[in-house]
C-alpha cells in the first residue's frame, strides 16, 4: 500500500481514483434512495462513470481520436498516418455498445415505474414495501394453512 | 497542460452535480442535473479522444434519456422523499466496492502510458490493420461494423428488446389494420 | 388552442427538415467521421419526438404511424441480420463483408458497413419513437403548475 | 495481387460449417420475424419451429464434440483476438443443449399457460421477447469473447425483466419484482462490466482463450485479482449466489407461470456456466488467489445456501415460493460442486445443473398446472387436486423425488457424485466430511419441503367445486417427457455422465479446452 501515497503513482492513476469516486456516488444513490426514478438516475451515473474508466484505458498521452487522414480519392492516406498517435479505439467500441445498453435499460426501467405508479400510486421504495408487507400478510392470513394436522 | 486543467475542472463540475443528485428532492432538477452530468461527460469523453462516445453520450443522456424522464416523472409524482432508513448500509456497500476497486487500481498502468497492455496487444493491431483492411478513416466504424460487427448486432438486438419490452409494459403491438384485430 | 406556442410551431416546422437532414449526414458519413446508425437513428428520432411534442401526439401519429414504427423496428434487426445471412450464402463467415467484393475485399467491407448502419439506424428509429408513443400514450397524472 | 491471394486462401463454407452460430442466430432471428407478421395466430408456431431446430443444432454440436477437442467459428472472418470467436466445447455444448431441451420443451406447455394468464393482444409482443431471451442465454454461452457475453446477457436480462412484468395481470407485485430484478440485474452487469475493464487493462485482450493465455503467462497481479472479484460478484447477481439471491424469490413467484418454468430451469444455469468459465478456464484455479476464492468464500456461502434457503421453503404456503427457495439452495449444491475443485465435483455441478434444471422445469409446470386450474398456487387453493388430476401429479411426484435425490431418478446421480467429491477431498482435509454430511442433511430438509407438497396434494380434501379432470394434453405431454427423462436419466446414468465428465475435464484444463484440438466441421 505505500506505493499509493507516492507522487508518481498519485498523478499516474489520479483519474481511476476520481471516477471510482463518481462511481460510487452512483452506487450510492441507486443503493440509499427510495425513489424510483431517482434510482434509474443513480443507476446512469454509475454507468456513465464506469464508460469513462473504460474510455481512460485506451487513452495515449499526446494521442488524438482515431480518424484516419484521407488522400484525394477518398482512401486512408497511409503515409500521412503513421506520423500521428492515435488512442486505442476498442474502449471507445465496447463503451458505444454499453451506452446502448444502457438508454435500453433506462427505459425499460422507466416505464416499469410508470406501471408501478399506476397500480401502487407511489414510486418510493418505502412506501411500495410496505403495500407489500401488507398483502403478504393478507395473504398468509387469507390462505393460512392448518399446519398442525400435519405430522 | 491545458487537458490536466479541462479534466481537472470537468471533474470536479461532475462530482459537484452527482453531489446536487444525492441531494436534491425534486426531480424535475434532478433529471436536469442529470442531462448536465452527461453533456460533461461527453466534454470528458472527448478530452479522452473518445469522439464518437461523446457524441452518442450527448445524444443519449442528454436527449433521449432526459425525455423519457421528463415523460416519466410528468406519469408520476415530481417530488422524492427522503428515505426513512439510515443511510448506513448503502455506505457499507459503497465503501468495500469502492476498496476493492481502489485495491485494483494498484497494479493498473498509468494513464495514459504507451506500454499498457492495451495499447500493445490487440489495440494497435486495429489501427494498423484498418487502412488496409476495410480502408475507412473512422476506425470506430471500423471495428464497431466489422471486427466486432456481432457486438454490434447484439446491440441493436437489445435496442429492439427494449422497444419490445415497452410496448408489452405500456402499449401494445399496432397492426396496419386495427379491424383485422386477433383481440378476441 | 391553434395559436398557442405560435413561434415554438414555426421554429419546429423549420428544425425537423434540418434534424432529419443532420440525421442522413450521421447516418451515411459516419464511416468517415464521428457518428453512424445508433447516433443517426438517436437525431431520426428525436426530429419526430419533437414534432410530437410541440403539435401532437396525434399529429405525429398521422405522419409517422404506430404499425408503422414497430414494424420498422424489426425490420432493422432483420437488415442486420441478413446481411450476415447474405454473407453465410454466399460462402464466408457470417458478416464477412468480403463476401460482397471478393476480389476488392475493402469494397465488400463498405458495402457491408453501410448496409448494417442503415439496419441499425432503422431499428433505432423505431424503438425510440415506439417508446416515446408508448410513454405519451399514457394519461398524466400531475399538472403543468405541480412541476 | 494480395487480393487474388485473399481469394486463393478462402474456401467456401457449407451450412454444417454454420452450426455454432446458428444454434443462436435462428431464434435471433424468428424474434423480429413475429413482430413483422405481427399476428398473434403465426408467434407461437414460428417460436416452436425455431426451438426445435436450435435444439436439434445443439445436439449435432454435442455429437461433435462429447469426445473432446472444440469447434471456433470466427465471426466476420476475423481471428479471435481481433475478432469474435464462438467457441464451442464439450462443456458449452452441455449448457447449450440444456436450454435449448428446456426452451422447447416449456413453449407447447407455455401455449396454454400465457393463453389463461396473459391477455390476448400481448402474446405476439410476448414470444418475441420469449425468444429474445432464448437468443441472449444461448449466446452469452456459446460466445468466446468476454465482451460478447455481456452483450448477450443484457438481451436475456432486459427481456427477462419484461417477461416476469406480465405477471402483473395477476398480480401487481411482478412490477415490483420485475423492477428489483432490473436494478440489481444492472448493478450485477455493470460489475462485470468493470471487471472486464480490469482484465482488459492487465491484458489488453477480451476473448476467453487469450486472456487465459495472458492471465496465465504474466501471473494475476492485483488488477487482475479484483477484475476477478467483480466478474464473480456481477456474475453472482444474475446466478442468485447465496447472498446476492434478493430477487429470486419475488421475480420467480410473481411472474407468468410459463416464464417461471422458463427461467427457473436455464436463466441461473448460463450465468453459472460462465462462472464456470471464468473460475476454471480463464483463471486457472491452481493460483491461489482463485483457490482461496473458492474454499474461502464459495463453500461455506454454497453451504449456508443449502440450508437456509431449505428452511425457508419449508414454511412456505406457496408452491410457487417455495419451488424458488428451492432453487437457490439446489444452486448452493451447483456452486459446491465448484468449490470441490475436482473432477468429480465438476461433473456433479454440472449433472446437477442438467438435473435441476428439469426437476425444477417439470415442479413449475406441475404449479402451473395447478393455477391454471384452481386460479392459484396456495397450499389451500391447491389441496386435495393429487385426487382430481393423477396424471399430472404423478409428474409432480417424479419431479419432487428427483429434487431431493431418491435413488431411481436423475437426482441421485448429481447428488450422490457430489458426497463422493466431497469424499475423496476429505482424505487430505477432513473439513470435507462436514460438506458431505451437510449435502446428505440438506437433502433432509428437501424431503421434508417436497413431502408438503405431496401431503398437499394428496392427503387432504379438495376444493368440491372444482371439477376433477386432468391437465390439457398440450401441458400434460411436455410434464411427462420431462418427467420421463428424469426417471431415465436416473437409470441409464452412462449417457449424462459421460457427457458431464468430458464437459467438467474440459473445464479442469484450463484455458478454453487448448489443449484439445479444433475439430474442423467441413471434414466430417
Amino acid at each position: 500500500m505505500g506505493k499509493f501515497f507516492e507522487l508518481q503513482f498519485l498523478t499516474g492513476h489520479i483519474h481511476y481514483m476520481l471516477f471510482i469516486v463518481l462511481m460510487m456516488t452512483g452506487l450510492f444513490i441507486v443503493v440509499d434512495k427510495t425513489n424510483l426514478v431517482k434510482k434509474i438516475i443513480g443507476l446512469n451515473i454509475f454507468q456513465v462513470s464506469v464508460f469513462m474508466f473504460y474510455v481512460s484505458i485506451g487513452k495515449v498521452t499526446g494521442g488524438t481520436a482515431p480518424i484516419f487522414p484521407m488522400d484525394s480519392n477518398y482512401h486512408v492516406d497511409q503515409t500521412a498516418m503513421q506520423t500521428i498517435l492515435y488512442s486505442n479505439p476498442l474502449p471507445h467500441v465496447l463503451i458505444l455498445t454499453a451506452i446502448v445498453v444502457g438508454i435500453a435499460t433506462t427505459s425499460l426501467g422507466l416505464a416499469l415505474i410508470v406501471r408501478i405508479r399506476e397500480s401502487f400510486n407511489t414510486i418510493d421504495e418505502e412506501d411500495i414495501l410496505q403495500i407489500e408487507q401488507k398483502m403478504t400478510r393478507d395473504d398468509n392470513q387469507k390462505y393460512k394453512y392448518p399446519y398442525k394436522d400435519i405430522l | 497542460m491545458i487537458d490536466t486543467f479541462t479534466n481537472t475542472v470537468l471533474f470536479v463540475m461532475l462530482v459537484l452535480t452527482a453531489l446536487a443528485i444525492v441531494r436534491m428532492e425534486r426531480l424535475f432538477a434532478v433529471v436536469m442535473l442529470s442531462s448536465v452530468f452527461s453533456l460533461l461527460s461527453a466534454l470528458l469523453f472527448v478530452t479522452l479522444d473518445a469522439v464518437d462516445v461523446a457524441f452518442t453520450e450527448a445524444a443519449v443522456g442528454a436527449g433521449i434519456s432526459t425525455v423519457l424522464m421528463l415523460g416519466t416523472i410528468a406519469l408520476t409524482k415530481p417530488v422524492a422523499k427522503t428515505p426513512r432508513h439510515t443511510a448506513f448500509v448503502p455506505l457499507i456497500v459503497v465503501c468495500v466496492t469502492g476498496a476493492a476497486l481502489v485495491y485494483g487500481t494498484l497494479d493498473m498502468p498509468a494513464f495514459g502510458s504507451l506500454d499498457a497492455p492495451a495499447q500493445t496487444h490487440v489495440g494497435p493491431d486495429y489501427l494498423s490493420r484498418t487502412p488496409t483492411d476495410i480502408d475507412v478513416p473512422n476506425a470506430v466504424t471500423a471495428i464497431l461494423g466489422s471486427y466486432r460487427g456481432f457486438d454490434t448486432l447484439g446491440e441493436t438486438a437489445v435496442v429492439f428488446t427494449a422497444g419490445i419490452g415497452v410496448l408489452l409494459l405500456l402499449s401494445g403491438l399496432r397492426r396496419r389494420r386495427e379491424d383485422e384485430d386477433d383481440e378476441i | 388552442m391553434i395559436f398557442h406556442h405560435l413561434i415554438l410551431r414555426v421554429v419546429t416546422k423549420l428544425l425537423v427538415g434540418t434534424i432529419i437532414l443532420f440525421a442522413l449526414y450521421v447516418q451515411f458519413h459516419g464511416d468517415f467521421s464521428p457518428g453512424g446508425g445508433f447516433q443517426a437513428g438517436v437525431i431520426m428520432a428525436v426530429a419526430f419526438i419533437l414534432y410530437g411534442i410541440v403539435f401532437s401526439l396525434e399529429a405525429a401519429k398521422k405522419v409517422f404511424p404506430e404499425w408503422l414504427v414497430h414494424k420498422l423496428s424489426a425490420l432493422g434487426v432483420l437488415i442486420y441480420a441478413g446481411t450476415g445471412i447474405a454473407t453465410m450464402i454466399l460462402g464466408y463467415d457470417f458478416l464477412d463483408y468480403d463476401a460482397f467484393s471478393p476480389l476488392h475485399p475493402t469494397h465488400g467491407q463498405h458495402w457491408g458497413l453501410l448496409i448494417i448502419e442503415f439496419g441499425v439506424g432503422v431499428t433505432v428509429t423505431g424503438v425510440m419513437v415506439a417508446i416515446y408513443y408508448a410513454f405519451a400514450g399514457r394519461p398524466p397524472c400531475i399538472s403543468d403548475e405541480e412541476w | 495481387m494480395a487480393n487474388i491471394a485473399h481469394m486463393a486462401e478462402h474456401t467456401a463454407r457449407d451450412l454444417i460449417d454454420h452450426l455454432p452460430l446458428l444454434q443462436v442466430m435462428v431464434p435471433f432471428c424468428t424474434a423480429p420475424v413475429i413482430i413483422l407478421f405481427g399476428s398473434r395466430s403465426f408467434a407461437w408456431p414460428l417460436a416452436f419451429i425455431s426451438s426445435v431446430i436450435s435444439l436439434i443444432i445443439s445436439i449435432m454440436l454435442m455429437m461433435i464434440v462429447r469426445e473432446g477437442g472444440y469447434i471456433s467459428y470466427t465471426l466476420g472472418g476475423w481471428a479471435p483476438p481481433l475478432g469474435i470467436e464462438y467457441r464451442i466445447d464439450a462443456t458449452n455444448a452441455f449448457v447449450l443443449m440444456l436450454i435449448s431441451t428446456i426452451g422447447t420443451v416449456v413453449l407447447p406447455f407455455a401455449y396454454t399457460s400465457i393463453k389463461n394468464e396473459i391477455r390476448n393482444r400481448d402474446h405476439t409482443l410476448l414470444y418475441a421477447c420469449w425468444m429474445l431471451c432464448f437468443t441472449g442465454l444461448l449466446g452469452m454461452v456459446a460466445t468466446g469473447d468476454a465482451f460478447n457475453v455481456f452483450v448477450f446477457l443484457e438481451i436475456s436480462s432486459l427481456s427477462t425483466y419484461v417477461l416476469v412484468a406480465q405477471g402483473a395481470s395477476k398480480d401487481r407485485r411482478a412490477l415490483t419484482a420485475a423492477y428489483d430484478y432490473l436494478i440489481m440485474g444492472t448493478i450485477g452487469a455493470t460489475f462485470f462490466v468493470i471487471g472486464l475493464g480490469m482484465l482488459y487493462m492487465a491484458t489488453g485482450t477480451l476473448n476467453l482463450a487469450d486472456l487465459a493465455d495472458r492471465i496465465a503467462d504474466q501471473g494475476a497481479n492485483r488488477t487482475v485479482r479484483s477484475g476477478f472479484a467483480f466478474v464473480i460478484v456481477g456474475m453472482g447477481l444474475k446466478v442468485a449466489m447465496f447472498p446476492l439471491h434478493l430477487w429470486l424469490p419475488k421475480a420467480y413467484t410473481f411472474a407468468p407461470s410459463a416464464v417461471t418454468v422458463f427461467l427457473s430451469a436455464t436463466a441461473t444455469k448460463a450465468a453459472l456456466y460462465v462462472v464456470m468459465r471464468f473460475v476454471f478456464s480463464v483463471y486457472n484455479p491452481d493460483f491461489s488467489f482463485a483457490k482461496n476464492t473458492l474454499e474461502i468464500i464459495f463453500l461455506p456461502l454454497a453451504i449456508i445456501a443449502m440450508f437456509s434457503a431449505s428452511f425457508v421453503a419449508v414454511f412456505q404456503v406457496n408452491m410457487k415460493k417455495m419451488l424458488a427457495y428451492s432453487s437457490i439452495a439446489q444452486v448452493g449444491y451447483m456452486l459446491l460442486g465448484i468449490a470441490i475443485l475436482n473432477e468429480a465435483g465438476l461433473t456433479a455441478s454440472l449433472l446437477h445443473m442438467f438435473n435441476h434444471g428439469f426437476a425444477k422445469a417439470l415442479l413449475f409446470m406441475g404449479a402451473g398446472v395447478l393455477v391454471l386450474k384452481t386460479g392459484g398456487s396456495f397450499y389451500l387453493q391447491i389441496s386435495g387436486m393429487g385426487r382430481k388430476m393423477p396424471i399430472t401429479s404423478g409428474a409432480i411426484v417424479i419431479g419432487g423425488l428427483s429434487l431431493i435425490g431418491v435413488p431411481g431418478t436423475a437426482g441421485f446421480l448429481s447428488k450422490w457424485l457430489l458426497v463422493q467429491a466431497a469424499l475423496e477431498r476429505s482424505a487430505d482435509n477432513s473439513l470435507f466430511l462436514v460438506v458431505a454430511l451437510s449435502i446428505v442433511l440438506s437433502s433432509l430438509l428437501a424431503v421434508v419441503y417436497v413431502w408438503r407438497i405431496f401431503e398437499v396434494l394428496f392427503l387432504r380434501e379438495a376444493d368440491v367445486s372444482i371439477p376433477s379432470s386432468e391437465a390439457p394434453i398440450m401441458m400434460l405431454i411436455p410434464m411427462w417427457i420431462l418427467a420421463g427423462s428424469c426417471v431415465w436419466f436416473g437409470f441409464s446414468t452412462d449417457l449424462l455422465y459421460d457427457v458431464a465428465n468430458q464437459a467438467a475435464l474440459n473445464l479442469l484444463e484450463g484455458s478454453m479446452g487448448m489443449s484439445g484440438s479444433i475439430l474442423n466441421l467441413g471434414m466430417n
